[in-house]
């Protein structure tokens, strides 16, 4: 079991330096998706469904197609 | 191992607090600058709901009779969580839509070059 | 029996509405705010009386504190409120007129839920609680200063959402560390058990909170989004903005500091702070040439002397620092209400263009005077007894450092006095142009202006009318142990 | 430069906060407030999920505030992004028919997921804001997949101002029932059964109705090209 959140953390942790790292915005948006839905895991495994699903359907879902949208209103590449 | 059982939420909610605010501090592109607002705010909410956790703790619902309420992990920190992932989302759709505003106006979202105003 | 739930609940509950009564009768969306706030003003009045002898504690919900969320309706409270709803009331009826441009329903809907974010911020007995309506106060803040959606309007609203964000996370880490120590996250709750905890483990969320807060209260390092934001709003907001926001972020800070902490030994470093700040701001103030910018930073003065009088923590020096308080939000909001029509006639914001402005409209241009001649802290104005109290609080502290720190503030003060003098001058003695047409500021915007001065004259000459108020606010920031009794019982 | 002073800065925050974490062991119990949910919450408040017992009952002005915010950032959104003059809509291209008709099978069901959400909430995980965002997921689907419908915005500003509404009255009516805001003034039923808890349900499916909506009317000023 704490192998098993310890990596979940370690990929949300790259997940976090990925969307710092990426200059095409998109990937930026899907790598902080990831990150909000290994965090929703962990909420879950932190015996919190009710956050979990919070978590999982706008942190998740809703925020990272409002950024889509916004992105393809602005521009994708990072300059 | 005693260590990562007693650290790794804490850890793990940390270090994206710190990397999103090395974002918001560091990047000049504004998307990006909010990408980092979301990551401090996932961070956030992981380490309020970490502090209420019980080791072997159970889920706070009383969804059929017989459960020990002893182990029950704290309800408090949740409530303020579906609070604050709320909040989060209302203060990036609104900065979503200023940068949408900001790039009509300026034809780019580099914040370093859009100085029109002295700090 | 008057609720003091009342205060945030109707009025929310009308901002709830504006959108049923856009669809049948649009006309009418304007009147909600005035109408909410007039409410909210009477309520305020009832209260105040009653608090007086003893703070009204309701809680919210079945229970008793500190299970579930309390309002603290203490003479604190209900003197911020009554300013909050008087300062409303009056920027709103402004406001009738001068909003005429753009989505001016959602104006009006934004407009009232600030004001309802800040009550319940100065109301509400538990953190967390706080921090919601702080961010009411705040999001609606960034949404109202893009408003008029120019340039410098939307760049200035996305600085202060950056650093309103960061914040308000910062905010909410010290809140979940306070939480993790104590498990309990009523005001009085904490602040009863704080006495047993280790001093360092109390610096990080201290720190943290008062970061959080400082970034809306504007203390020094943090300011860097109010200058812009304050300016480039549309005048109504930036009154309130001035007015009224700053001064509930700078009650949390006071509030977090003397009720929950308790810290004694932070205070001389807050003093140093908020010199600091009233030098920063009074300096960049003499070198604008922009009005709204030049009031902005006359601001940040103003907020750092209300800072140091609170620092001070004697009964003398909190009243004097509230006393301040009320003086600024009433001197700036008239200040800002008149700079509006001012710039609005003279179609441009350099102090150089309003050359003979007081000619054109001279009752406008008489009001800012006296607002600016009540700020720098002239006689029989306002300003004069508040600045007054707080330079007799700092000299009884028989304190070398308070010497020194005082000294400075009326440094800051001369430097205020000149360039308000200056702009007072382009105003009426220069610029001999042949064309005096009288064109003054409309009617309606006209009253609430006359009402403020008014205020600040009548108040300024005999300032018993509300020092008594002022005196049992001082008291119940002061005294820690009466907050625990009163809410816990 | 500024690069480093950040992360000198990043330092001195990751410092702090991890002194002041030696207070706070993760794991261990150290509550006072929450115990006494626990224990009292069912009897007190008839639902059986003790979160939802917390974030409509006993914080329950808490989540007020809260779809306040979730209001004021939909209306300042719009504020923003009101077109300055009468622009027209971007023309898109229309999804294939696959995903049209897979949009429109699903919508429905999505939306009754979403309610059942938001009605369970005092049984199960969930409630007004879980399905409050899922019905907001299946707008999103229509309008990324049936791009030339588009929600009434009579409708949602309707949805969005009764249930702010509701929420404030129930409240009011619990001052004149109960002597207390949002005093749970109704009877509570037992607990585990969909009619229980009072107001709750009635507060959740308000919160629900507002949380969808606005969500919803989010996404819709976001897309529509101003």
């Amino acid at each position: 079991m704490i192998l098993v959140v310890s990596f979940l953390v370690f990929l949300m942790l790259v997940g976090a330096v990925a969307a710092s790292i990426f200059r095409d915005l998109i990937s930026a948006v899907i790598a902080a998706a990831l990150v909000s839905l290994i965090a929703s895991i962990l909420f879950y495994f932190l015996q919190a469904p009710d956050v979990a699903m919070a978590e999982a359907s706008i942190g998740a879902a809703l925020t990272a197609a409002i950024f889509i949208i916004a992105i393809r209103r602005t521009k994708r590449y990072e300059e | 191992m005693g260590f990562l059982n007693s650290y790794i939420y804490y850890i793990g909610a940390f270090g994206l607090i710190l990397i999103g605010l090395y974002i918001i501090l560091v990047k000049r592109n504004l998307i990006k600058v909010i990408v980092g607002l979301g990551i401090l705010d996932t961070g956030v909410n992981l380490f309020l709901i970490s502090v209420g956790y019980i080791t072997k703790g159970t889920a706070p619902i009383f969804s059929r009779t017989g459960i020990d309420s002893e182990d029950m992990v704290d309800p408090v920190p949740q409530a303020l969580v579906l609070t604050a992932i709320v909040i989060g989302v209302a203060v990036l759709a609104l900065a979503l839509s200023l940068a949408i505003r900001l790039y009509q106006h300026y034809g780019t979202l580099n914040l370093r070059k859009i100085r029109e105003q002295k700090w | 029996m008057v609720n003091p739930v009342l205060l945030i609940a109707v009025p929310l509950g009308l901002a709830f509405a504006i959108p049923l009564f856009a669809l049948f009768w649009k006309a009418a969306v304007k009147y909600i705010p005035p109408a909410a706030l007039a409410f909210n003003l009477v309520i305020s009045l009832l209260l105040l009386p009653k608090v007086l002898e003893n703070p009204v504690i309701v809680s919210i919900g079945d229970w008793q504190p500190p299970f579930c969320i309390n309002l603290v309706a203490g003479p604190v409270g209900v003197l911020f409120s009554a300013i909050i709803a008087l300062v409303g009331l009056l920027v709103s009826i402004y406001a009738l007129d001068y909003i005429k441009e753009g989505p001016t329903e959602k104006y009006h809907m934004l407009y009232l839920l600030l004001l309802t974010g800040a009550t319940g911020v100065v109301l509400t007995g538990d953190i967390f609680n706080l921090f919601v309506f702080f961010e009411i106060l705040c999001i609606s803040s960034y949404a109202l200063v893009a408003y008029l959606r120019e340039r410098s309007g939307i760049e200035s609203a996305v600085k202060y959402l950056i650093q309103g964000a960061v914040g308000s996370s910062l905010l909410l880490i010290g809140i979940g560390l306070l939480y993790g120590q104590f498990g309990t996250l009523n005001m009085a709750d904490i602040a009863e058990k704080i006495a047993s905890a280790s001093p360092i483990s109390l610096f990080v969320p201290m720190v943290l909170i008062i970061t959080g807060l400082g970034v809306e209260a504007a203390i020094f390092p943090l300011n860097a989004w109010l200058p812009d934001a304050h300016s480039s709003a549309p005048s109504s907001i930036s009154a309130i903005l001035s007015g009224i926001a700053i001064e509930v972020g700078l009650y949390a800070v006071a509030r977090v500091i003397f009720t929950i902490f308790g810290a004694q030994s932070f205070l001389p470093f807050l003093a140093l702070l908020g010199i600091l700040t009233l030098l920063v701001g009074e300096m960049c103030a003499f070198s604008q040439n922009n009005i709204k910018r030049m009031l902005a930073y006359s601001s940040i003065g103003q907020i750092g002397l209300i800072l140091f009088a609170l620092a001070i923590a004697t009964s003398y020096g909190v009243t004097g620092g509230l006393f301040q308080l009320v003086s600024h939000a009433l001197s700036k909001a008239l200040l800002f209400l008149t700079a509006g029509y001012m710039i609005y006639r003279a179609g441009s914001m350099e102090i150089s263009s309003l050359e003979g402005v007081g000619k054109k409209m001279p009752l406008t241009c008489l009001a800012f005077t006296i607002g600016a001649f009540s700020l720098v802290g002239l006689p029989p104005f306002i300003g004069f007894p508040s600045k007054f109290l707080v330079v007799q609080a700092a000299l009884a502290t028989q304190e070398a450092i308070f010497f020194v720190l005082i000294g400075l503030a009326l440094l800051g003060t001369v430097i205020e006095a000149a360039y308000f003098f200056r702009v007072v001058q382009v105003l009426y003695f220069k610029g001999q142009r042949p064309n005096p047409g009288r064109k003054e500021a409309p009617i309606i915007a006209l009253v609430p202006m006359f009402i403020l001065t008014i205020l600040i004259i009548v108040i300024g000459i005999y300032p018993r009318l509300i020092t008594g108020v002022l005196n049992s606010a001082a008291s119940e920031l002061l005294n820690r142990v009466e907050y625990i009794r009163s809410v816990l019982g | 430069m500024r690069r480093i002073v950040s992360i000198l800065l990043l330092i001195i925050v990751a410092v702090g906060i991890s002194l002041s974490l030696a207070k706070i062991p993760f794991g261990t119990p150290k509550t006072k407030v929450g115990r006494h949910y626990i224990d009292e919450g069912v009897k007190e408040t008839g639902s059986a999920n003790i979160v939802t017992s917390v974030v409509v009952s006993y914080r329950g002005f808490d989540t007020l505030g809260e779809v306040t915010v979730l209001f004021i950032a939909a209306i300042g959104l719009g504020a923003v992004l009101t077109a300055n003059g009468r622009e027209k809509m971007r023309k898109t291209e229309p999804a294939s028919l696959v995903l049209y008709t897979g949009c429109r099978l699903l919508f429905p069901l999505i939306l009754i997921f979403g309610t059942y959400i938001f009605i369970h909430g005092h049984l199960t995980p969930g409630g007004g804001f879980q399905g409050g965002a899922i019905i907001a997921s299946g707008f999103l689907l229509i309008y990324l997949g049936c791009r030339e419908r588009r929600i009434s915005r009579i409708a949602s500003n309707l949805a969005e101002s009764l249930g702010g509404l509701l929420f404030v009255v129930i409240g009011l009516l619990g001052l004149a029932f109960g002597s207390y805001f949002l005093s749970n003034f109704l009877p509570k039923g037992t607990a585990n059964t969909l009619f229980s808890a009072g107001i709750i349900p009635i507060i959740y499916i308000a919160i629900g109705f507002k949380v969808g909506s606005e969500l919803a009317g989010i996404i819709d000023n976001l897309i529509e090209e101003s």
